[in-house]
């Protein structure tokens, strides 16, 4: 055990697994010797060598349409996208290729790479180091999509990714980033894919959330736990595919349901669980489900905290969807 | 103003049809004597292979678009004229290494072993499809022949070829990979993409560019304003080179040349291969509509099925009987193949849903469930394509 | 009045705008001499020359930022995109420049263009010549989303949208491209953005379609007619801004909904809808809205038809809504 | 096998600082004379605003820096070391004429009239910053001086910029259009994408490629294998020239010719304007955990300031009396600039939701209500950046 930040668990899980699998490379812009923007690929130059952590040119599409040429071939790429508001330069290479690989050449190439990439606003990077697009990626069959609230799932997560037969895009809330610290095993352990957490039991309403929002969830359910309302907060871990039996038993048991999450509502992966809850829990349902999420504006610098999901605006949501 | 040093390259006069620069490697010349400097020698057997497997692409080409004409198949995109290239670059490559593919080279396919039967049932979608009818005729995979997995999107097979390269460098693993793509592939992200991170880590990649002169309605000069393709093989560090891609000698020459230096960790290359699409785009192009017939019969007369068989016939490796028999062994061979397809079933419906991930997660199961369960939908027809 | 199909109504607009503002100029892959791969463009390139009917080189990302210069520049130009399919290498100009350009220039830089783009299945296309990536732009703030289903509307739609302020997505339906044939005045007429249309009113259940599908859901409203299912069908002509009050009437009034589209349905434009009408008409709502979509699978070519979601598989839709 | 003949172009080594290669022009000799061969003749008057440019540029940086360290504002993005090639290339551009930037020349907005106070205000994204507190600091918009938005997606500015001057083009309104961008960003889509349509369409546009030698950590020897990066010109048929970007007059001499060849209608120019970046690639980094000290204390010796003095002074033109009332004067403005920006409020809340559209539609009406009428966040914080 060593008390780890979500940096530090993220660094561990890539260089355990490089450690035992000689097919496991990581590449990216700056990934190398400064051990990337955030820090988080660190030491692993030094360790590895630039044959296995690989500084690229400046083009995410080529990041990524090598990982998966590399992937072909056998070996388990692990390209890393600097900031998740870069990773369009690649939408093609992932969405039409990555995404399509397997299905496409009936079952003769699969395509395992585990694409690693910050998310999220909290660091005042304003429109193009903040935004949060895991809802164009779970529209995408054919690809997996993972986003860890803490350092100990951080670990297992990756792991598990990385050991994946199938293209998983794992985004790292960068707010969490240095934030958090928790004792993490320093043996090797997986967290299935697939699996939500119940983080906070309760009675009235359900909360589901992931990374960093998470926290604003349970800071809010803490609040109104105080006026009587007993909240149920699910950390997804893995957005798609979705751990549907434990959101349908919480809803199952509450009746009520809101979703938090920072992308723009319209068409955001909370329409998704408003649906799919919607349909598989229609009777039970006693209140009408409740998106927390940013608004449908570019995301903001200045009124960075005005446009995210934070406590203020779950916390009046929780009360009217309770008391609905 | 002062008048500063600059580097300026006007675009070449395109040369007539047959009519090459100095830089261009030709070895078959008009009388079928091959040219003594650039003549790769691969014997009489090996050049009989290539020209009966140039041969036999043209006469499945034909013989496709006439399904396609008469509703059987939905669409097919073909290689007319430019066999040579396409069957003198893959005859290049060694069984060890690897090619991706465009999607106008089944030629080069069915020269790395896959059986014509197999090419036939992707056209047909049926259930013996290697894709499982799950993408547009021509859209194949040969993982078994070292063979990549087509798609449609223009240039994306590029990079990946260029990561498959560079992972059995560092798996020291001594091959080549050849990656297909056309003169209008040379504007797409990928190729830029491609050629630069090949250029910085030497990737063993040969790049091998089927000028054909158009991309659909769209004239080479159009596509770029630079002198020659090949040329575009400076602004990343990679070697280039072009032959005519009309004489199937002169790519295998150049390409094997590319592929061995490849192998041997010297890096990449950059083909152009000057060659001329002489058909439409696909069975759903009719190229009349933009392009004058003058210039196309003037490509005609450098077909390069006629150049490579007074190449054989000089050599008196090859008669007009030959030719007979060899027509006929693949046309009855080929009838075949497609009433074998035609009798073969579409895949089955449940096989829609496997393959999306290696295990169908519960929603897939669901979707997989209620299809089905729920009625059929009506017989499913033949359209069009791109 | 001249009779057309939906090919020659957006060649007529696109001609009218042509003659009307010099500043209209049409940019893509084969739009000049040979019209298009589906000759919407025909025959303009021979009027306006090839200063207003540009054949580009075969770069999308090109295609739309030359055409997002040319917006800056003053001027209105309508990109031809060939295929959806083959608008992600264009995905990073279109989402994080054209959707972003109004508001991150504090409104120095209006972005007016109109991409066109032929979208959706029933043309044997396969994987990469039939998909549907609505939802991926409706996400996108600052973007809006148009796909008209017949040749009178795509006149109107076309005409409001090049002359619009704002980035438009203009999605054309290839299956009933040559399928449909209407009377189209011959003068100019606009249809406003953001108005659906009902097309069929009705009591029992409210059916949200647009484009190819729409056709499906009539023949489907007419064969449950006969068990005395009686359909409100909507066409919704503008995806994105939704006309929320035509669909929120319609659902008051018959408390059941179902949404038909040929995306996945996993994120789809589906999930939206169904959470916007959960949302405000909760407790109208008598059954669980229904989405009948494409399956959450990449697009089959074989089985195009069991992957649509036609007649056969919305009927039993109506019936179980109609019925719950 | 046989020895084809080919393209193959080994990189140069590159020269020390303030070495160059032949083809590079430069001008100010290290006695601070100009070459007259080169020299653009501007006049001592025009000199002197470049000069004064420059310092003042330095000034704003060096406080900037100081102001993000101390958590007054959150991000600053500088140009230490590249002001020569900013400001030499920025003031070779007519008032008619055109700029895309990239996120490194705030220098270069200022040189095109953006009131100091605007671009203060734009630091602490306040109720006065031209884009309304939307962006990060240096990511500024200066429609009223012919200058472009700011955004961080690398390259996407050059076929904009192409686009921009294609239109100008097709009004026959003979401008040129100016974009800058870095080595890192010649690995761009946008990059390829935007010189090969320059060169097709002959768009009016000079690409000022500010060749400042790394990409955050990557060095330009990882960037790209060509031999220079001018040498990217002939993959697209677009002339290219390289000049010692440290030198202000050089770079003013061959941009100026760039611009004028472009307005006529003969086409694009890539210049590829050699320098090296001083400082950490933004507030966020720190250089010293990717290069040698060695290296940037010897291109330090190559200080575009210490040229342009030197030069100056030769001419009589300036003194050390000039440079401290100079740098005062800037001081005391860039001093009130601050103070001003700092008492000035945040944007109003309901401006988050104008100018995501023309007009607010429904939803974003709905939203901004609900949002005005809801509780307020907490204090808005300062935090990283790129
Ligand atoms: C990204 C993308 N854009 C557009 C298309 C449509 N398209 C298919 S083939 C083609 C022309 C390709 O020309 P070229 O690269 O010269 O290859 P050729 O067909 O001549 O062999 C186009 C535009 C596509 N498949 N992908
Ligand atoms: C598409 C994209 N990828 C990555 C980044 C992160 N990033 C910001 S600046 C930069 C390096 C740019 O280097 P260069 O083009 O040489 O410009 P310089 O900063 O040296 O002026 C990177 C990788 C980005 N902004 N956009
Ligand atoms: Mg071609
Ligand atoms: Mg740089």
């Amino acid at each position: 055990m060593s008390e780890m930040n979500l940096v530090q668990a993220i660094n561990a899980a890539l260089r355990q697994e490089m450690r035992r699998n000689p097919d496991v490379v990581v590449l990216g812009e700056d990934v190398g010797k400064v051990g990337g923007v955030f820090r988080v690929t660190q030491g692993l130059w030094e360790e590895f060598g630039d044959e296995r952590v690989i500084d690229t040119p400046l083009a995410e599409g080529g990041i990524i349409g090598t990982a998966i040429g590399m992937a072909l071939y056998g070996l388990r790429p692990v390209p890393e996208i600097q900031f998740a508001d870069f990773i369009y330069p690649a939408f093609d290479q992932i969405v039409s290729e990555a995404a399509k690989y397997r299905y496409r050449s009936g079952g003769e190439y699969p395509c395992p790479i585990t694409i690693r990439t910050p998310v999220g606003g909290g660091i005042r990077g304003g429109h193009y180091h903040s935004q949060s697009p895991e809802a164009l990626f779970i529209h995408t069959p054919g690809l997996k999509v993972v986003c860890p609230s803490n350092p100990y799932d951080a670990k297992g997560l990756l792991v598990s990714s990385i050991r994946d037969d199938d293209p998983v895009l794992f985004f790292e809330p960068k707010r969490v980033y240095r934030a958090v610290k928790m004792e993490v095993p320093d043996e090797e352990y997986t967290i299935p894919l697939g699996v939500a957490k119940i983080v906070r039991p309760g009675d009235h309403v359900t909360v589901i959330a992931w990374g960093a929002m998470l926290y604003e969830a349970l800071a809010s359910a803490d609040e109104v736990a105080a006026e009587g309302i007993s909240c149920e907060v699910i950390d997804l871990r893995t957005l798609w595919p979705v751990d549907i039996d434990t959101l349908v038993q919480s809803v199952q048991k509450t009746g009520r349901f809101v979703v938090v999450h920072e992308a723009p509502k319209s068409c955001g992966y909370g329409a998704e669980l408003v649906s799919l809850l919607t349909e598989k829990c229609f009777l039970r349902l006693e209140a009408p489900p409740v998106r927390v999420t940013g608004w449908d504006t570019p995301f903001p610098y200045t009124l960075e905290n005005e446009y995210l999901p934070l406590q203020h605006r779950i916390v009046p949501a929780l009360r009217e969807t309770a008391r609905y | 103003m002062v008048q500063t040093s600059s580097i300026d390259t006007p675009r070449r006069p395109t040369p007539a049809p047959g009519q090459h620069d100095d830089d261009v490697v030709t070895v078959i010349g008009p009388d079928g004597q091959a040219n003594p400097a650039t003549d790769p020698r691969l014997g009489v057997e090996m050049e009989r292979r290539l020209y009966t497997a140039m041969v036999r692409t043209r006469i499945v080409d034909q013989q496709l678009e006439r399904l396609q004409r008469q509703g059987r198949i939905g669409f097919h995109i073909g290689s007319l004229g430019e066999e040579a290239c396409i069957l003198g670059s893959v005859a290049a490559f060694r069984e060890q290494d690897w090619i991706f593919p465009c999607y106008r080279e089944f030629g080069a396919l069915l020269w790395r072993g896959m059986p014509l039967q197999r090419y036939v049932d992707n056209m047909y979608g049926n259930a013996n499809d290697p894709v499982k009818g799950r993408q547009m005729p021509d859209h194949y995979t040969g993982r078994p022949y070292r063979f990549g997995s087509v798609s449609s999107p223009i240039g994306t097979q590029i990079t990946q070829a260029v990561g498959f390269g560079w992972a059995a460098r560092l798996r020291r693993d001594p091959i080549a990979v050849g990656v297909y793509f056309g003169d209008g592939a040379t504007s797409s992200n990928d190729f830029h993409t491609g050629m630069n991170f090949a250029g910085v880590f030497r990737a063993p990649v040969v790049f091998l560019l089927r000028n054909n002169r158009w991309a659909i309605s769209v004239p080479v000069e159009r596509q770029s304003a630079s002198r020659t393709l090949a040329d575009k093989g400076i602004a990343y560090g990679v070697r280039a080179v072009r032959c005519d891609g009309n004489d199937a000698l002169a790519t295998y020459a150049v390409v094997r040349e590319a592929v061995e230096r490849a192998a041997r960790g010297e890096g990449p290359t950059l083909v152009e291969m000057l060659t001329y699409r002489l058909g439409g785009h696909s069975t759903s192009d009719d190229p009349r509509a933009y392009r004058a017939q003058d210039e196309v019969e003037a490509w005609r007369r450098t077909d390069p099925l006629v150049r490579m068989r007074r190449r054989l016939e000089a050599l008196g490796a090859w008669s007009e009987a030959d030719e007979q028999r060899w027509r006929a062994e693949v046309e009855a061979e080929l009838r075949a193949c497609i009433e074998t397809a035609e009798r073969t079933p579409p895949p089955a419906l449940s096989s829609m849903f496997d393959d999306v991930y290696a295990q169908r997660p519960w929603h897939l199961r669901e979707q997989a469930e209620s299809c089905e369960r729920g009625p059929r939908a009506r017989a499913h027809g033949h359209g069009g394509g791109h």
